[in-house]
């Protein structure tokens, strides 16, 4: 009789220990990141990922081949946003929920406040492991008033990163 | 997230403190478990008291377990954690002498300064001997330079050399243990030195 | 204390020495610090030039090192598990059929190697083989066969000291 | 029972469960996913415009500027004692003492804030410390520090002070001391952290 009870104790020590493993390396795995530093490195500096304003413009007329997702929070959202966009906070982004919506291979087209905060969203979201993502080439205060004048830019430089003044330039003369 | 000391820039002091606390524990356990008689200790190699055998593998066999789970839970890191570098020569001739000082003094030095602490003569003359072992080692090292760096081999696992998982190995170690606690364990009946055991 | 529950008390400790400092359990490297720092108060120069003690005179004093607080430790922790089980008593133990003279020469015999033997492994029973084997090394697992080994084969021709 | 069989039960069966462990890289410094994006959401790295000016004039020895732009426009015009580290090269190993430290602060800027916050993403979730970005970047520097716009008369005191904070900035970095403050601008030497070296031990 004895031996059998500690078979069991043996037995209920490996079945605990079972679940245990089970339960870390779920918790473990979830939220890790498909693609290490360095690869984003290479991804971040070949910015092919802007769009500029009128290839939005464009996509606009044929609705369902893409998707706008607006970072910003919801009341902004409300205020204004880019018509057929849809909005995803930028902390909601991770959420289960959405998870679907970054799944499709749909181009999707991410825009905030600034470009800079779509930017950050599309590194978390493509290292993350999703693909076919791109950032609008400004922010939404930028295409509100682009729309009315043509857009000059098109998608060769990153809006944000160019510089407004002639640096030197400017210093020599003061 | 472990080690504490290396990975928080703890000051020095503390990680004495830490140390003398350590010792503490360490010397508590070794006295209670015996280890500052002799003839406990010796009883190992003469089959009346393994009582060695049973706490350095099974001290061995927890700590290894105790850091495979820590590691996996991402509690410690194993990069920066101790490991003993192995120089092929001098670990085998150094054991080799080591094994002769044991045999004949009975003591190891940490169960020598444990014994020295609760009154033990001889361990005292132990220690006094190391000391004397040690200077003699400084004295004619360069001699011995050349055993004492040849063949290095690096900071070297054995898991990694079997080519086998950590977790694999302790496995296999934990059933060679139990089988030699179980051959000891008959030993200790067949071998049982009554006049001995109730001295000590 | 039954010698299982111990072993676990004695990992649980090599567990807290790791994961607090990094390294393991050690005890020949205090005794090498009470040679450096005996031997540099003595003859400073000689310790200066002598091939091995330089290499553990670096700026603080040797006694302020982690093994000489941890054997520090060892030692009142002895004390206290010593007295807290009555064994407090100063003498000498040895086996009836050897005097207590030849007990100690033995014991002082037995050290001298046992240092010496540190010295060249690296380390003793548990700073080499005992965290050795904890962190899986391949210097414990060999040091401590060496070790055992050696101490098996010699029983034989000193079975007269102990039994 | 005798205590010999349940230890050995025991430990053989966490044995076992250790056996089955896979084998687990953990590097302890890599973010997950969420976790960054916590961190970025708290904006608690970027440095405004104002705060680097403060900064610049106490001569803040605690600081290093990097420059994330490539050494063309490095080469134009940078931030006095800023050093250039193009974002392409951020993780290469020469830059790693400069990347990876706890020691000083260092403020990544370019033009905007794209290039200094995809820095700043990059190096924050490998576990890299003490690194901050300049909120707008050059142009913000400028249309804020450089050339700050008058306010409107009407305009309350806290505008009309900064204003003239900013003012003043502007002659200490245009001023005619300007020049000299290019050369005297003292690289900090990089003090690398103590990266994972593993710890002495052991009785050798």
């Amino acid at each position: 009789m004895k031996h059998i009870y500690i078979i069991s104790l043996g037995g209920l020590i490996l079945l605990m220990g079972m679940f245990f493993i089970v339960v870390t390396i779920q918790s473990n795995n979830h939220f890790k990141f498909k693609k290490t530093a360095r690869e984003m490195l290479l991804d971040v500096t070949t910015p092919d990922h802007y769009i500029s304003f009128d290839q939005v413009r464009e996509s606009l007329n044929s609705p369902g081949k893409y998707k706008l997702i607006d970072l910003r929070t919801p009341k902004e959202f409300v205020g204004s946003h880019i018509e057929g966009a849809i909005n995803i906070p930028f902390d909601r982004i991770l959420d289960e929920a959405h998870e679907p919506i970054f799944k499709e291979d749909l181009p999707k087209i991410l825009y905030g406040e600034s470009p800079v905060t779509a930017n950050a969203a599309w590194m978390v979201l493509t290292q993350y492991g999703y693909e076919n993502l791109s950032v609008l080439n400004g922010g939404i205060s930028a295409w509100m008033n682009s729309s009315k004048s043509e857009d000059t830019l098109g998608n060769t430089g990153i809006r944000d990163e160019i510089s407004n003044f002639d640096y030197a330039e400017l210093l020599d003369d003061n | 997230m472990g080690p504490i000391v290396p990975l928080f820039n703890v000051s020095n002091e503390i990680n004495l403190l830490f140390a003398f606390i350590i010792g503490l524990g360490f010397g508590f356990v070794l006295e209670q478990a015996g280890f500052s008689s002799s003839r406990k200790l010796a009883g190992m190699f003469y089959g009346y008291d393994i009582t060695v055998l049973k706490v350095f593998f099974t001290a061995a066999i927890t700590g290894m377990l105790g850091l495979i789970f820590l590691n996996f839970m991402g509690l410690i890191d194993l990069d920066i954690i101790y490991i003993n570098e192995y120089y092929i020569t001098s670990s085998i001739i150094g054991g080799i002498i080591m094994g002769a000082g044991f045999i004949i003094g009975g003591f190891c030095p940490g169960t020598s300064f444990t014994a020295a602490a609760i009154g033990k003569i001889d361990a005292m003359w132990f220690v006094a001997g190391s000391i004397a072992g040690i200077f003699l080692f400084g004295e004619i090292y360069p001699l011995l330079e050349s055993i004492y760096m040849s063949n290095y081999e690096g900071a070297v696992k054995i898991s990694n050399i079997l080519g086998i998982r950590d977790g694999y190995f302790a496995l296999l170690l934990i059933i060679v243990a139990s089988i030699m606690f179980w051959i000891g364990e008959l030993a200790e009946k067949k071998f049982k030195r009554e006049d001995i055991s109730k001295e000590i | 204390m039954d010698p299982y529950i111990a072993g676990v008390l004695l990992g649980l400790v090599l567990l807290a020495s790791f994961y607090l400092t990094g390294r393991g359990l050690g005890a020949s490297g205090a005794t090498r610090s009470i040679v450096v720092s005996g031997v540099s108060a003595i003859a400073p120069n000689h310790a200066e030039n002598s091939e091995y003690f330089k290499k553990y005179l670096h700026d603080e004093s040797p006694m302020k090192s982690w093994l000489v607080l941890e054997i520090a430790g060892v030692i009142i922790g002895g004390f206290l598990s010593g007295a807290w089980a009555g064994r407090l008593k100063l003498k000498v133990e040895h086996s009836p059929k050897i005097t207590s003279r030849r007990r100690i020469m033995l014991a002082s015999a037995g050290g001298l190697l046992f240092g010496f033997g540190s010295q060249l492994g690296r380390g003793c029973t548990s700073g080499a083989a005992l965290t050795g084997m904890a962190t899986l090394s391949l210097a414990g697992f060999v040091t401590m066969l060496a070790i055992f080994g050696t101490a098996f084969a010699l029983a034989y021709f000193f079975r007269k000291n102990w039994i | 029972m005798n205590t010999r069989i349940i230890i050995s039960i025991i430990m053989i069966s966490l044995g076992s469960i250790a056996a089955m462990l896979p084998k687990t890289k953990n590097s302890s410094i890599q973010l997950k996913a969420d976790e960054l994006l916590r961190e970025m959401k708290r904006q608690t790295y970027v440095i405004s415009a104002d705060e680097l000016a403060d900064l610049l004039i106490n001569q803040d020895p605690s600081i290093l500027l990097i420059d994330v732009r490539d050494s063309v426009d490095y080469a134009q015009y940078h931030l006095p004692g800023a050093i250039n580290i193009p974002l392409k090269e951020l993780l290469d190993p020469e830059w790693a003492p400069y990347v990876d430290q706890i020691s000083q602060k260092n403020i990544f800027y370019s033009n905007g804030t794209t290039l200094s916050s995809e820095a700043w993403i990059l190096t924050k979730q490998i576990g890299f410390r003490n690194n901050y970005i300049l909120g707008g970047g050059l142009n913000k520097w400028f249309s804020t520090i450089i050339k700050p716009e008058f306010p409107a008369t009407s305009a309350p005191s806290e505008t009309w002070a900064l204003y003239e904070t900013r003012k003043a900035a502007s002659q200490y970095f245009t001023g005619s001391k300007a020049a000299d403050k290019e050369e005297n601008a003292v690289i900090l030497p990089p003090i690398p952290r103590k990266k994972k070296t593993r710890v002495q031990g052991g009785c050798s």
